[in-house]
Protein backbone atom coordinates (compact mmCIF):
# COMPACT_ATOMS: atom_id res chain seq x y z
CA UNK A 1 0.00 0.00 0.00
CA UNK A 2 1.19 3.30 -1.31
CA UNK A 3 1.46 6.40 0.76
CA UNK A 4 -1.21 7.80 3.39
CA UNK A 5 -1.97 11.17 3.02
CA UNK A 6 -3.04 11.63 6.46
CA UNK A 7 -5.99 13.55 7.13
CA UNK A 8 -6.37 12.80 10.55
CA UNK A 9 -3.92 10.74 13.22
CA UNK A 10 -5.10 10.03 16.62
CA UNK A 11 -3.76 8.60 19.84
CA UNK A 12 -4.79 6.58 22.87
CA UNK A 13 -3.89 4.85 25.33
CA UNK A 14 -5.10 1.00 25.89
CA UNK A 15 -7.89 0.94 27.55
CA UNK A 16 -11.24 -0.20 25.94
CA UNK A 17 -13.59 3.19 26.74
CA UNK A 18 -10.78 4.96 24.26
CA UNK A 19 -12.46 2.59 21.34
CA UNK A 20 -16.09 4.79 21.04
CA UNK A 21 -13.29 7.96 20.85
CA UNK A 22 -12.14 6.48 17.48
CA UNK A 23 -15.22 5.61 16.68
CA UNK A 24 -16.55 8.86 16.77
CA UNK A 25 -13.36 10.58 14.75
CA UNK A 26 -13.93 7.93 12.22
CA UNK A 27 -18.02 8.87 12.01
CA UNK A 28 -17.13 12.45 11.97
CA UNK A 29 -14.00 12.39 9.43
CA UNK A 30 -16.30 10.10 7.18
CA UNK A 31 -19.08 12.44 7.50
CA UNK A 32 -16.76 15.12 6.08
CA UNK A 33 -16.76 12.39 2.99
CA UNK A 34 -20.41 12.55 2.64
CA UNK A 35 -20.01 8.62 2.97
CA UNK A 36 -24.03 7.39 3.45
CA UNK A 37 -24.82 6.58 7.30
CA UNK A 38 -24.58 2.83 6.54
CA UNK A 39 -21.17 2.56 4.67
CA UNK A 40 -19.42 4.77 7.66
CA UNK A 41 -21.67 2.61 10.38
CA UNK A 42 -19.41 -0.67 8.84
CA UNK A 43 -16.01 0.96 8.62
CA UNK A 44 -16.64 2.15 11.99
CA UNK A 45 -17.24 -1.14 12.88
CA UNK A 46 -13.91 -2.38 11.13
CA UNK A 47 -12.15 0.25 13.08
CA UNK A 48 -13.50 -0.89 16.68
CA UNK A 49 -12.27 -4.29 15.91
CA UNK A 50 -9.01 -2.89 14.99
CA UNK A 51 -8.50 -1.10 17.92
CA UNK A 52 -10.02 -3.58 20.16
CA UNK A 53 -7.35 -6.35 19.07
CA UNK A 54 -4.82 -3.52 19.51
CA UNK A 55 -5.87 -2.54 23.25
CA UNK A 56 -6.27 -6.60 23.88
CA UNK A 57 -4.09 -8.88 22.20
CA UNK A 58 -1.46 -6.14 21.14
CA UNK A 59 -0.97 -3.87 24.19
CA UNK A 60 -2.64 -5.91 26.24
CA UNK A 61 -4.75 -3.64 27.85
CA UNK A 62 -1.44 -1.43 29.31
CA UNK A 63 -2.91 2.39 29.71
CA UNK A 64 0.84 3.36 28.82
CA UNK A 65 1.25 1.92 25.97
CA UNK A 66 -0.95 3.51 22.56
CA UNK A 67 -2.71 2.70 20.06
CA UNK A 68 -2.75 5.14 16.65
CA UNK A 69 -4.58 5.28 14.28
CA UNK A 70 -4.38 7.22 10.80
CA UNK A 71 -7.12 7.86 9.09
CA UNK A 72 -6.58 9.38 5.19
CA UNK A 73 -7.65 8.87 1.50
CA UNK A 74 -5.61 7.36 -0.90
CA UNK A 75 -6.67 7.55 -4.96
CA UNK A 76 -9.95 7.42 -3.94
CA UNK A 77 -9.63 4.96 -0.99
CA UNK A 78 -10.62 5.38 2.64
CA UNK A 79 -7.29 3.96 4.42
CA UNK A 80 -7.08 3.49 8.09
CA UNK A 81 -4.21 2.08 9.79
CA UNK A 82 -4.18 0.99 13.09
CA UNK A 83 -0.90 0.32 15.13
CA UNK A 84 -0.56 -0.98 18.13
CA UNK A 85 3.06 -1.96 20.30
CA UNK A 86 2.55 -5.31 20.82
CA UNK A 87 4.43 -8.85 19.31
CA UNK A 88 2.47 -9.32 16.54
CA UNK A 89 0.78 -12.77 15.52
CA UNK A 90 0.47 -15.18 12.61
CA UNK A 91 -2.69 -13.88 10.64
CA UNK A 92 -2.73 -16.78 8.45
CA UNK A 93 -2.88 -19.19 11.14
CA UNK A 94 -6.29 -18.14 12.15
CA UNK A 95 -9.22 -20.48 11.89
CA UNK A 96 -12.41 -19.77 10.20
CA UNK A 97 -15.22 -18.91 12.07
CA UNK A 98 -18.06 -20.01 10.04
CA UNK A 99 -16.47 -24.11 10.15
CA UNK A 100 -19.27 -26.28 12.04
CA UNK A 101 -16.42 -26.70 14.44
CA UNK A 102 -15.68 -22.92 15.12
CA UNK A 103 -19.71 -21.62 15.07
CA UNK A 104 -20.33 -21.81 18.99
CA UNK A 105 -17.08 -20.93 19.94
CA UNK A 106 -17.15 -17.20 22.20
CA UNK A 107 -14.00 -15.33 20.32
CA UNK A 108 -12.15 -15.41 16.91
CA UNK A 109 -14.70 -13.32 15.02
CA UNK A 110 -12.56 -9.49 14.86
CA UNK A 111 -10.62 -10.23 11.75
CA UNK A 112 -13.17 -11.92 10.20
CA UNK A 113 -15.49 -8.99 10.49
CA UNK A 114 -12.69 -6.46 9.45
CA UNK A 115 -12.31 -8.92 5.97
CA UNK A 116 -16.31 -8.60 5.95
CA UNK A 117 -16.62 -5.10 6.37
CA UNK A 118 -13.57 -3.52 4.39
CA UNK A 119 -12.49 -4.54 1.11
CA UNK A 120 -9.22 -4.82 2.09
CA UNK A 121 -7.50 -5.22 5.20
CA UNK A 122 -3.46 -6.04 5.28
CA UNK A 123 -1.00 -6.40 8.49
CA UNK A 124 2.73 -5.60 8.81
CA UNK A 125 4.88 -5.97 11.86
CA UNK A 126 7.58 -4.10 11.67
CA UNK A 127 10.80 -4.99 13.24
CA UNK A 128 11.12 -2.68 16.19
CA UNK A 129 8.22 -4.45 17.67
CA UNK A 130 4.37 -3.92 16.97
CA UNK A 131 1.45 -5.10 14.96
CA UNK A 132 -0.15 -2.17 11.84
CA UNK A 133 -3.11 -3.11 10.62
CA UNK A 134 -4.41 -1.61 7.52
CA UNK A 135 -7.97 -1.41 6.61
CA UNK A 136 -9.37 -0.39 3.05
CA UNK A 137 -12.43 0.74 1.76
CA UNK A 138 -13.01 1.76 -1.96
CA UNK A 139 -15.39 4.91 -1.79
CA UNK A 140 -16.87 3.99 -5.57
CA UNK A 141 -18.20 0.65 -3.67
CA UNK A 142 -22.36 0.85 -3.55
CA UNK A 143 -23.66 -0.63 -0.37
CA UNK A 144 -21.52 -2.14 1.92
CA UNK A 145 -24.77 -4.13 3.04
CA UNK A 146 -24.25 -6.40 -0.49
CA UNK A 147 -20.48 -6.65 -0.18
CA UNK A 148 -21.22 -8.63 2.86
CA UNK A 149 -23.99 -10.68 1.77
CA UNK A 150 -21.32 -11.50 -1.22
CA UNK A 151 -18.81 -12.64 0.56
CA UNK A 152 -20.85 -14.96 3.61
CA UNK A 153 -22.06 -17.33 0.62
CA UNK B 1 -24.77 -0.10 28.65
CA UNK B 2 -28.28 -0.55 30.84
CA UNK B 3 -30.15 -3.92 31.47
CA UNK B 4 -33.47 -4.84 32.44
CA UNK B 5 -34.74 -7.98 33.63
CA UNK B 6 -38.59 -8.87 33.98
CA UNK B 7 -40.16 -12.21 33.98
CA UNK B 8 -43.64 -13.65 32.45
CA UNK B 9 -44.65 -16.93 32.46
CA UNK B 10 -41.55 -17.95 33.51
CA UNK B 11 -39.21 -16.72 31.21
CA UNK B 12 -37.08 -14.61 31.83
CA UNK B 13 -36.63 -11.56 29.51
CA UNK B 14 -33.38 -9.43 29.06
CA UNK B 15 -32.87 -6.46 27.76
CA UNK B 16 -30.15 -4.61 27.58
CA UNK B 17 -30.30 -0.79 26.03
CA UNK B 18 -27.01 0.48 24.17
CA UNK B 19 -23.78 -0.97 23.20
CA UNK B 20 -22.70 -4.81 23.56
CA UNK B 21 -18.83 -4.04 22.95
CA UNK B 22 -15.82 -4.94 24.53
CA UNK B 23 -15.15 -4.19 27.93
CA UNK B 24 -18.70 -2.85 28.62
CA UNK B 25 -21.73 -4.14 27.53
CA UNK B 26 -20.26 -7.31 26.91
CA UNK B 27 -19.45 -8.13 30.48
CA UNK B 28 -22.94 -6.74 31.56
CA UNK B 29 -24.91 -9.55 29.25
CA UNK B 30 -22.84 -12.23 30.79
CA UNK B 31 -23.57 -10.98 33.87
CA UNK B 32 -26.87 -10.87 33.40
CA UNK B 33 -27.20 -13.68 32.24
CA UNK B 34 -25.50 -15.91 35.23
CA UNK B 35 -27.83 -13.65 37.98
CA UNK B 36 -30.77 -14.93 35.41
CA UNK B 37 -29.31 -18.65 35.79
CA UNK B 38 -28.39 -18.19 39.71
CA UNK B 39 -31.53 -17.18 40.16
CA UNK B 40 -33.30 -20.56 38.47
CA UNK B 41 -34.40 -19.38 35.41
CA UNK B 42 -34.21 -22.10 32.72
CA UNK B 43 -35.71 -20.21 29.57
CA UNK B 44 -34.35 -16.91 28.61
CA UNK B 45 -35.50 -14.27 25.87
CA UNK B 46 -33.11 -11.60 25.39
CA UNK B 47 -34.98 -8.41 23.89
CA UNK B 48 -32.23 -6.66 21.33
CA UNK B 49 -34.72 -3.84 20.65
CA UNK B 50 -32.53 -1.13 22.02
CA UNK B 51 -28.84 -2.33 21.27
CA UNK B 52 -27.24 0.06 19.61
CA UNK B 53 -23.99 -1.52 18.36
CA UNK B 54 -23.16 -5.26 18.68
CA UNK B 55 -19.40 -5.86 18.01
CA UNK B 56 -17.12 -9.31 17.94
CA UNK B 57 -17.07 -9.30 21.84
CA UNK B 58 -20.40 -9.08 21.95
CA UNK B 59 -21.40 -11.85 19.78
CA UNK B 60 -18.96 -13.98 21.37
CA UNK B 61 -21.26 -13.15 24.78
CA UNK B 62 -24.25 -14.12 22.65
CA UNK B 63 -23.25 -17.48 21.73
CA UNK B 64 -21.30 -17.76 25.38
CA UNK B 65 -24.96 -17.57 26.97
CA UNK B 66 -26.34 -19.10 24.73
CA UNK B 67 -24.21 -22.51 25.01
CA UNK B 68 -24.14 -22.04 29.06
CA UNK B 69 -28.18 -22.02 28.73
CA UNK B 70 -28.55 -24.79 26.75
CA UNK B 71 -25.87 -27.25 27.88
CA UNK B 72 -28.22 -26.56 31.59
CA UNK B 73 -31.35 -27.53 29.97
CA UNK B 74 -32.49 -24.46 29.40
CA UNK B 75 -33.58 -22.55 26.23
CA UNK B 76 -32.05 -18.94 25.32
CA UNK B 77 -33.86 -16.96 21.99
CA UNK B 78 -33.56 -13.92 20.65
CA UNK B 79 -36.39 -10.76 20.14
CA UNK B 80 -36.27 -8.19 18.19
CA UNK B 81 -33.20 -7.70 16.12
CA UNK B 82 -32.12 -4.56 14.88
CA UNK B 83 -31.20 -4.66 11.08
CA UNK B 84 -27.57 -4.21 11.78
CA UNK B 85 -27.46 -7.07 14.58
CA UNK B 86 -29.83 -8.89 12.31
CA UNK B 87 -26.65 -8.43 9.38
CA UNK B 88 -23.87 -9.61 11.72
CA UNK B 89 -25.77 -12.90 12.72
CA UNK B 90 -26.26 -13.35 9.07
CA UNK B 91 -22.46 -12.68 7.99
CA UNK B 92 -21.40 -15.53 11.05
CA UNK B 93 -24.19 -17.48 9.52
CA UNK B 94 -25.49 -17.32 13.58
CA UNK B 95 -28.62 -17.08 12.39
CA UNK B 96 -28.69 -20.68 11.79
CA UNK B 97 -28.14 -21.36 15.62
CA UNK B 98 -30.48 -18.95 17.52
CA UNK B 99 -34.63 -19.07 17.14
CA UNK B 100 -35.06 -15.19 16.49
CA UNK B 101 -38.71 -13.74 16.86
CA UNK B 102 -40.71 -10.46 16.40
CA UNK B 103 -43.52 -10.82 18.56
CA UNK B 104 -42.80 -11.06 22.16
CA UNK B 105 -46.29 -13.03 22.93
CA UNK B 106 -45.25 -15.49 20.13
CA UNK B 107 -41.33 -15.94 21.68
CA UNK B 108 -42.92 -16.41 25.23
CA UNK B 109 -45.30 -19.32 24.02
CA UNK B 110 -42.26 -21.01 22.05
CA UNK B 111 -41.06 -21.82 25.43
CA UNK B 112 -43.96 -24.14 26.02
CA UNK C 1 3.59 23.83 33.19
CA UNK C 2 4.78 20.51 34.11
CA UNK C 3 5.06 17.00 31.54
CA UNK C 4 1.56 16.54 30.21
CA UNK C 5 0.41 12.78 30.34
CA UNK C 6 -1.31 12.37 26.99
CA UNK C 7 -4.34 10.40 26.86
CA UNK C 8 -5.49 11.37 23.51
CA UNK C 9 -3.55 12.96 20.61
CA UNK C 10 -5.05 14.26 17.13
CA UNK C 11 -3.31 15.75 14.49
CA UNK C 12 -5.48 17.19 11.75
CA UNK C 13 -4.73 19.40 8.14
CA UNK C 14 -5.66 22.93 8.80
CA UNK C 15 -8.86 22.57 7.61
CA UNK C 16 -12.01 24.54 9.37
CA UNK C 17 -13.87 21.90 9.01
CA UNK C 18 -11.64 19.97 11.06
CA UNK C 19 -12.51 21.89 14.31
CA UNK C 20 -15.17 19.72 14.53
CA UNK C 21 -13.33 16.74 14.62
CA UNK C 22 -11.50 18.50 17.57
CA UNK C 23 -14.42 19.60 19.51
CA UNK C 24 -15.83 15.35 19.14
CA UNK C 25 -12.98 14.08 20.43
CA UNK C 26 -12.94 16.85 23.32
CA UNK C 27 -16.58 16.27 24.59
CA UNK C 28 -15.57 12.55 24.21
CA UNK C 29 -12.91 12.72 26.46
CA UNK C 30 -14.47 14.99 28.44
CA UNK C 31 -17.33 12.72 28.97
CA UNK C 32 -15.10 9.26 30.21
CA UNK C 33 -13.96 12.26 32.88
CA UNK C 34 -17.59 12.63 34.02
CA UNK C 35 -17.56 16.62 33.49
CA UNK C 36 -20.89 18.11 33.15
CA UNK C 37 -22.19 19.23 30.52
CA UNK C 38 -21.72 23.12 30.71
CA UNK C 39 -17.92 22.88 31.55
CA UNK C 40 -17.55 20.38 29.20
CA UNK C 41 -19.47 22.76 26.64
CA UNK C 42 -16.94 26.12 27.51
CA UNK C 43 -13.59 23.75 27.72
CA UNK C 44 -14.76 22.57 23.83
CA UNK C 45 -15.39 25.81 23.30
CA UNK C 46 -11.68 27.56 24.20
CA UNK C 47 -10.59 24.10 22.07
CA UNK C 48 -12.70 25.83 19.10
CA UNK C 49 -10.98 29.09 19.30
CA UNK C 50 -7.21 27.70 20.26
CA UNK C 51 -7.58 25.11 16.62
CA UNK C 52 -9.43 28.04 14.45
CA UNK C 53 -6.19 30.71 15.35
CA UNK C 54 -3.99 27.99 14.80
CA UNK C 55 -5.36 26.88 11.09
CA UNK C 56 -6.08 30.50 10.51
CA UNK C 57 -3.41 32.70 11.66
CA UNK C 58 -0.73 30.02 12.53
CA UNK C 59 -1.27 28.01 9.13
CA UNK C 60 -2.87 30.21 7.03
CA UNK C 61 -5.04 27.67 6.08
CA UNK C 62 -2.36 25.33 4.12
CA UNK C 63 -4.08 21.98 4.28
CA UNK C 64 -0.89 20.40 4.30
CA UNK C 65 -0.15 21.85 7.69
CA UNK C 66 -0.79 19.96 10.44
CA UNK C 67 -2.23 21.36 13.61
CA UNK C 68 -1.86 18.66 16.66
CA UNK C 69 -3.99 19.00 19.71
CA UNK C 70 -2.90 16.83 22.89
CA UNK C 71 -5.56 16.11 25.63
CA UNK C 72 -4.75 15.21 29.18
CA UNK C 73 -4.95 15.25 32.90
CA UNK C 74 -2.31 16.35 35.06
CA UNK C 75 -2.78 16.88 39.12
CA UNK C 76 -6.35 16.74 38.54
CA UNK C 77 -6.23 19.48 35.51
CA UNK C 78 -7.69 18.97 32.17
CA UNK C 79 -4.82 20.62 29.91
CA UNK C 80 -5.28 20.75 26.37
CA UNK C 81 -2.41 21.39 23.96
CA UNK C 82 -2.76 22.82 20.46
CA UNK C 83 0.45 23.33 18.48
CA UNK C 84 0.39 24.92 14.82
CA UNK C 85 3.41 25.48 12.34
CA UNK C 86 3.21 29.07 12.02
CA UNK C 87 5.48 31.67 12.73
CA UNK C 88 4.30 33.21 16.02
CA UNK C 89 3.22 36.33 17.29
CA UNK C 90 3.07 38.35 20.47
CA UNK C 91 0.27 37.57 23.10
CA UNK C 92 1.31 40.57 25.36
CA UNK C 93 0.59 42.75 22.63
CA UNK C 94 -3.51 42.40 22.08
CA UNK C 95 -6.21 45.39 22.57
CA UNK C 96 -8.99 44.42 25.16
CA UNK C 97 -12.16 43.51 23.63
CA UNK C 98 -13.83 45.55 26.09
CA UNK C 99 -12.60 48.88 26.00
CA UNK C 100 -15.16 50.80 24.49
CA UNK C 101 -13.26 51.24 21.09
CA UNK C 102 -13.19 47.55 20.83
CA UNK C 103 -16.54 46.67 21.29
CA UNK C 104 -17.84 46.47 17.91
CA UNK C 105 -14.73 45.50 16.20
CA UNK C 106 -15.02 42.44 14.43
CA UNK C 107 -12.54 40.19 15.60
CA UNK C 108 -10.15 40.29 18.38
CA UNK C 109 -12.41 37.99 20.72
CA UNK C 110 -10.42 34.43 20.12
CA UNK C 111 -7.87 34.30 23.06
CA UNK C 112 -10.22 36.65 25.12
CA UNK C 113 -12.98 33.46 25.24
CA UNK C 114 -10.18 31.16 26.09
CA UNK C 115 -8.61 33.12 29.43
CA UNK C 116 -12.50 33.23 30.41
CA UNK C 117 -13.62 29.81 29.55
CA UNK C 118 -10.87 28.39 31.05
CA UNK C 119 -8.27 28.71 34.40
CA UNK C 120 -5.26 28.92 32.52
CA UNK C 121 -3.68 29.75 29.28
CA UNK C 122 -0.28 29.86 28.37
CA UNK C 123 1.43 30.66 25.07
CA UNK C 124 5.01 29.08 24.04
CA UNK C 125 6.72 29.73 20.75
CA UNK C 126 9.12 27.07 19.87
CA UNK C 127 12.33 28.06 18.20
CA UNK C 128 12.32 25.71 15.10
CA UNK C 129 8.42 27.34 14.36
CA UNK C 130 5.31 26.82 15.76
CA UNK C 131 3.03 27.72 18.28
CA UNK C 132 1.58 26.26 21.62
CA UNK C 133 -1.31 27.17 23.51
CA UNK C 134 -1.71 25.21 26.59
CA UNK C 135 -5.29 25.90 27.98
CA UNK C 136 -6.04 24.47 31.45
CA UNK C 137 -8.84 23.55 33.47
CA UNK C 138 -9.17 22.70 37.02
CA UNK C 139 -11.41 19.79 37.82
CA UNK C 140 -12.89 21.06 40.93
CA UNK C 141 -13.78 23.91 39.97
CA UNK C 142 -17.69 24.55 39.71
CA UNK C 143 -20.33 25.59 36.71
CA UNK C 144 -18.29 27.45 34.42
CA UNK C 145 -21.21 29.75 34.38
CA UNK C 146 -19.72 31.60 37.43
CA UNK C 147 -16.04 32.05 36.91
CA UNK C 148 -17.13 33.60 33.21
CA UNK C 149 -19.91 36.12 35.12
CA UNK C 150 -17.09 36.19 37.93
CA UNK C 151 -14.18 37.45 35.80
CA UNK C 152 -17.06 39.71 33.28
CA UNK C 153 -17.69 41.98 36.55
CA UNK D 1 -26.03 25.87 8.94
CA UNK D 2 -29.05 26.68 7.36
CA UNK D 3 -30.72 29.82 6.64
CA UNK D 4 -34.04 30.86 6.78
CA UNK D 5 -35.58 34.26 5.63
CA UNK D 6 -38.80 35.89 5.84
CA UNK D 7 -40.75 39.62 5.84
CA UNK D 8 -42.90 40.67 8.40
CA UNK D 9 -44.75 44.15 8.35
CA UNK D 10 -41.21 45.14 6.83
CA UNK D 11 -38.93 43.28 8.82
CA UNK D 12 -36.42 40.81 7.78
CA UNK D 13 -36.40 38.11 9.98
CA UNK D 14 -33.15 35.87 9.49
CA UNK D 15 -33.53 32.31 11.34
CA UNK D 16 -29.84 30.54 11.47
CA UNK D 17 -29.90 27.20 12.15
CA UNK D 18 -27.19 24.97 13.23
CA UNK D 19 -23.38 26.16 14.13
CA UNK D 20 -22.90 30.20 13.12
CA UNK D 21 -18.59 29.29 13.44
CA UNK D 22 -16.07 30.16 11.62
CA UNK D 23 -15.52 28.60 8.21
CA UNK D 24 -19.15 28.05 7.83
CA UNK D 25 -21.79 29.48 9.06
CA UNK D 26 -20.26 33.33 9.82
CA UNK D 27 -20.16 33.34 6.40
CA UNK D 28 -23.52 32.18 5.96
CA UNK D 29 -25.03 34.79 8.13
CA UNK D 30 -23.09 37.59 6.20
CA UNK D 31 -24.04 36.40 3.05
CA UNK D 32 -27.71 36.29 4.05
CA UNK D 33 -27.61 39.73 5.94
CA UNK D 34 -25.72 41.44 2.59
CA UNK D 35 -28.47 40.00 0.73
CA UNK D 36 -31.49 41.41 2.73
CA UNK D 37 -29.96 44.79 2.20
CA UNK D 38 -29.70 44.30 -1.52
CA UNK D 39 -33.08 43.00 -2.02
CA UNK D 40 -33.90 46.91 0.08
CA UNK D 41 -34.41 45.28 3.75
CA UNK D 42 -33.49 48.23 6.39
CA UNK D 43 -34.61 46.33 9.95
CA UNK D 44 -33.43 42.90 10.21
CA UNK D 45 -34.24 40.89 12.87
CA UNK D 46 -32.09 37.88 14.00
CA UNK D 47 -34.06 34.68 15.59
CA UNK D 48 -31.28 32.82 17.00
CA UNK D 49 -34.16 30.05 18.56
CA UNK D 50 -31.89 27.16 16.58
CA UNK D 51 -28.25 28.60 16.88
CA UNK D 52 -26.38 25.77 18.12
CA UNK D 53 -22.59 27.28 18.90
CA UNK D 54 -21.73 30.57 18.09
CA UNK D 55 -17.95 31.25 18.05
CA UNK D 56 -15.92 34.52 18.41
CA UNK D 57 -16.13 34.80 14.53
CA UNK D 58 -19.86 34.15 14.62
CA UNK D 59 -20.30 37.44 17.25
CA UNK D 60 -17.54 39.07 15.15
CA UNK D 61 -20.22 38.43 12.61
CA UNK D 62 -23.01 39.50 14.31
CA UNK D 63 -21.37 43.15 14.86
CA UNK D 64 -20.44 43.53 11.87
CA UNK D 65 -24.09 42.86 10.62
CA UNK D 66 -24.91 45.21 13.25
CA UNK D 67 -22.74 48.23 12.13
CA UNK D 68 -23.28 47.74 8.60
CA UNK D 69 -26.81 47.81 9.07
CA UNK D 70 -26.98 50.84 11.59
CA UNK D 71 -24.39 52.67 8.97
CA UNK D 72 -27.38 52.28 6.56
CA UNK D 73 -29.47 53.60 8.59
CA UNK D 74 -31.07 50.57 9.54
CA UNK D 75 -31.62 48.86 12.87
CA UNK D 76 -30.51 45.31 13.42
CA UNK D 77 -32.41 43.13 16.29
CA UNK D 78 -32.01 39.95 18.26
CA UNK D 79 -34.74 37.08 19.39
CA UNK D 80 -34.91 34.34 21.17
CA UNK D 81 -30.99 34.07 22.55
CA UNK D 82 -30.58 30.49 23.54
CA UNK D 83 -28.74 30.64 27.04
CA UNK D 84 -25.40 29.88 25.50
CA UNK D 85 -25.32 32.68 23.34
CA UNK D 86 -26.23 35.13 25.99
CA UNK D 87 -23.63 33.99 28.33
CA UNK D 88 -21.24 34.92 25.33
CA UNK D 89 -22.65 38.47 24.47
CA UNK D 90 -22.74 38.88 28.18
CA UNK D 91 -18.95 38.46 28.39
CA UNK D 92 -18.11 40.18 25.77
CA UNK D 93 -20.16 43.10 26.86
CA UNK D 94 -22.12 42.99 23.85
CA UNK D 95 -25.72 42.99 25.96
CA UNK D 96 -25.24 46.38 25.86
CA UNK D 97 -24.95 46.93 22.14
CA UNK D 98 -27.58 44.53 21.17
CA UNK D 99 -31.37 44.94 21.36
CA UNK D 100 -32.88 41.66 22.55
CA UNK D 101 -36.30 40.55 22.28
CA UNK D 102 -37.81 36.90 23.66
CA UNK D 103 -41.28 37.49 21.85
CA UNK D 104 -41.44 37.98 18.59
CA UNK D 105 -44.57 40.36 18.19
CA UNK D 106 -42.96 42.51 20.60
CA UNK D 107 -39.82 42.55 18.71
CA UNK D 108 -41.26 43.14 15.23
CA UNK D 109 -43.31 46.33 17.04
CA UNK D 110 -40.32 47.75 18.26
CA UNK D 111 -39.09 48.69 14.89
CA UNK D 112 -41.87 51.18 14.54
N1 LIG E 1 -3.02 -6.57 17.18
C1 LIG E 1 -2.79 -7.84 17.52
N2 LIG E 1 -1.67 -8.20 18.20
C2 LIG E 1 -1.44 -9.48 18.54
N3 LIG E 1 -2.28 -10.51 18.26
C3 LIG E 1 -3.42 -10.22 17.58
C4 LIG E 1 -3.73 -8.89 17.17
N4 LIG E 1 -4.91 -8.92 16.52
C5 LIG E 1 -5.31 -10.21 16.51
N5 LIG E 1 -4.42 -11.01 17.14
C6 LIG E 1 -4.51 -12.49 17.31
O1 LIG E 1 -5.43 -12.99 16.38
C7 LIG E 1 -6.47 -13.71 17.05
C8 LIG E 1 -7.81 -13.55 16.34
O2 LIG E 1 -8.28 -12.22 16.45
P1 LIG E 1 -9.82 -11.91 16.21
O3 LIG E 1 -10.23 -12.51 14.92
O4 LIG E 1 -9.99 -10.45 16.34
O5 LIG E 1 -10.60 -12.67 17.37
P2 LIG E 1 -10.50 -12.54 18.95
O6 LIG E 1 -9.95 -11.18 19.26
O7 LIG E 1 -11.91 -12.75 19.39
O8 LIG E 1 -9.58 -13.64 19.41
C9 LIG E 1 -6.45 -13.18 18.46
O9 LIG E 1 -6.96 -14.11 19.38
C10 LIG E 1 -4.98 -12.89 18.69
O10 LIG E 1 -4.28 -14.06 19.04
N1 LIG F 1 -1.70 30.50 16.63
C1 LIG F 1 -1.45 31.77 16.25
N2 LIG F 1 -0.43 32.04 15.41
C2 LIG F 1 -0.17 33.31 15.01
N3 LIG F 1 -0.87 34.38 15.44
C3 LIG F 1 -1.90 34.19 16.28
C4 LIG F 1 -2.24 32.88 16.74
N4 LIG F 1 -3.29 32.99 17.58
C5 LIG F 1 -3.58 34.31 17.65
N5 LIG F 1 -2.76 35.04 16.87
C6 LIG F 1 -2.75 36.51 16.72
O1 LIG F 1 -3.48 37.07 17.79
C7 LIG F 1 -4.56 37.87 17.29
C8 LIG F 1 -5.76 37.82 18.21
O2 LIG F 1 -6.34 36.54 18.17
P1 LIG F 1 -7.84 36.34 18.66
O3 LIG F 1 -7.99 36.96 20.00
O4 LIG F 1 -8.13 34.89 18.57
O5 LIG F 1 -8.74 37.17 17.66
P2 LIG F 1 -8.92 37.03 16.08
O6 LIG F 1 -8.54 35.65 15.69
O7 LIG F 1 -10.35 37.35 15.87
O8 LIG F 1 -8.00 38.07 15.48
C9 LIG F 1 -4.82 37.36 15.90
O9 LIG F 1 -5.38 38.34 15.07
C10 LIG F 1 -3.42 36.96 15.45
O10 LIG F 1 -2.71 38.09 14.97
Amino acid sequence: MATLTPRVELAIGSRFENIDLVQVVVKVSLQQLRLDDDTSHWIGMAVREAVANAIKHGNRQDPDKKVEVTFGIVDGDVLIEVRDEGSGFDPAGLPDPLEPANLLKPGGRGIFFMRKFMDGIDYDFRPEGGTVVRLRKRLETSAPGETQEDGSK
Amino acid sequence: MKMAMRQRQGVTILQPKGKITIGAGDVALRDAVHEALDAGAKNILINLRETTTMDSSGIGELVSAYTTVTNRGGKLRLLHLPPKVQDILQITQLVTVFDVYDDEDEAIGSFD
